[in-house]
């Protein structure tokens, strides 16, 4: 059950494996890793920063958490969100869920990541060879998140 | 208060934070008007303010909502993690 | 794009490692991982047996992979499923699709399940101490399906 | 014909295949019933014929399918893998 904001890059399946051994009576294993992609647009993508506001941050995936596991069963997550310089095809950030039947997990780990794009404190600005561009929120985004939660 | 500033906002105005004085209790709209009728940087800053996000200790509010001087107000653009 | 039955283990991290580093330009990389939970009912699972009728499961998984990726815009997918004798904690069933937004690779990926679960020629048996019992389909999977693929 | 069992209808049948002629086309639930009068354990396995699954050349179908010599005919309890 842990939030965690990094600059490294961290091995996604090295973190799955050892949250798979340390859930290892759970029935369902859900992951999801979002990553940079290379172009955007038809923009080579050089990097991109990402900004935190890491206090806000917390607070917001807490609280979306705890109304998440009042509505699904689930039992372990692990959330790891990058901060800073990161470079084409590297992970940005893993979500893994353990329950016992694998709905719970879905659920829990699609709305956990739904919640993250709205209300997480990060901000993606990306450069390209002679400029940058603060990435804006997709109108999308907004319309996946879960209201009766 | 304490107000800070992210992302494209903070660009614009140039720094991440600063602190002001407020007295008695205060819409964060009004803050906003005195923040913008400082110079041009602030008021193109905030010119679409509308489209701002605000938070007061961590937790999302609108522009209607009363802050104290002991509170932190966050300003920012929509967030694009993930 | 590969669906495979096998005995053997596999190790789900090392093979979703591979398949991000396969899908370097994708956006998004969801998995699923189902194993074999040591309880059922408060029975004792000591292994279970997974019978197959492969032609037949290959012809349907397949069969739904191609309605899936006519509805949902994906990059790569990877389908392991296990037969034979299968230990409690063990995996039985990996999913792993990678796509440039995240929805698509969620709802390709829990849609195959979806559609695994009640289409797949799989079935099990539970060994328990004294006695085996075979695994009865679950009447809320039939639920689950999508009938407008 | 070939006929396939599975899962729990093959050990209730003691086999897992077995061959059939069927000289014009046919309807399974007819194959069904002849097969039920066979013996006791096959008329025990098909006790709820309506409750097994039944597949031609790995495609679903129901009891009303015809098959003819040449099919492949699978029947099994509802699937429970994944």
């Amino acid at each position: 059950m842990q939030v965690l904001f990094q600059r490294k890059k961290f091995n996604e399946s090295d973190l799955i494996n050892k949250f798979s051994l340390d859930n290892k009576n759970s029935g369902a294993i859900f992951s999801f890793i979002g990553k940079v992609r290379p172009k955007n647009q038809n923009n080579n993508v050089l990097s991109i920063d990402i900004e935190l506001y890491e206090k806000m941050a917390q607070v917001q995936i807490k609280k979306i958490i705890k109304k998440l596991m009042k509505k699904y069963l689930i039992d372990d997550y692990l959330v790891v969100h990058r901060y800073g310089r990161v470079k084409p095809r590297e992970n940005i950030v893993l979500i893994v869920v353990a329950s016992q039947h694998r709905k719970e997990s879905f659920r829990f780990g699609e709305g956990l990541m739904d919640w993250i794009k709205v209300k997480a404190t990060f901000w993606k600005k990306e450069n390209y060879s002679n400029s940058s561009e603060w990435v804006n929120q997709k109108e999308t985004d907004r319309e996946f998140i879960d209201f009766s939660l | 208060m304490k107000i800070l500033y992210f992302a494209k906002l903070k660009q614009l105005i140039g720094k991440s934070e600063e602190t002001i004085c407020i007295r008695k209790k205060k819409k964060i709209s009004q803050i906003i008007n005195e923040l913008k009728k400082r110079n041009d940087v602030y008021n193109f800053a905030f010119k679409e303010s509308n489209s701002l996000q605000y938070a007061v200790n961590c937790e999302y509010v609108d522009l209607d909502f009363f802050v104290t001087d002991s509170d932190e107000l966050a300003i920012f653009p929509p967030v694009s993690g993930g």
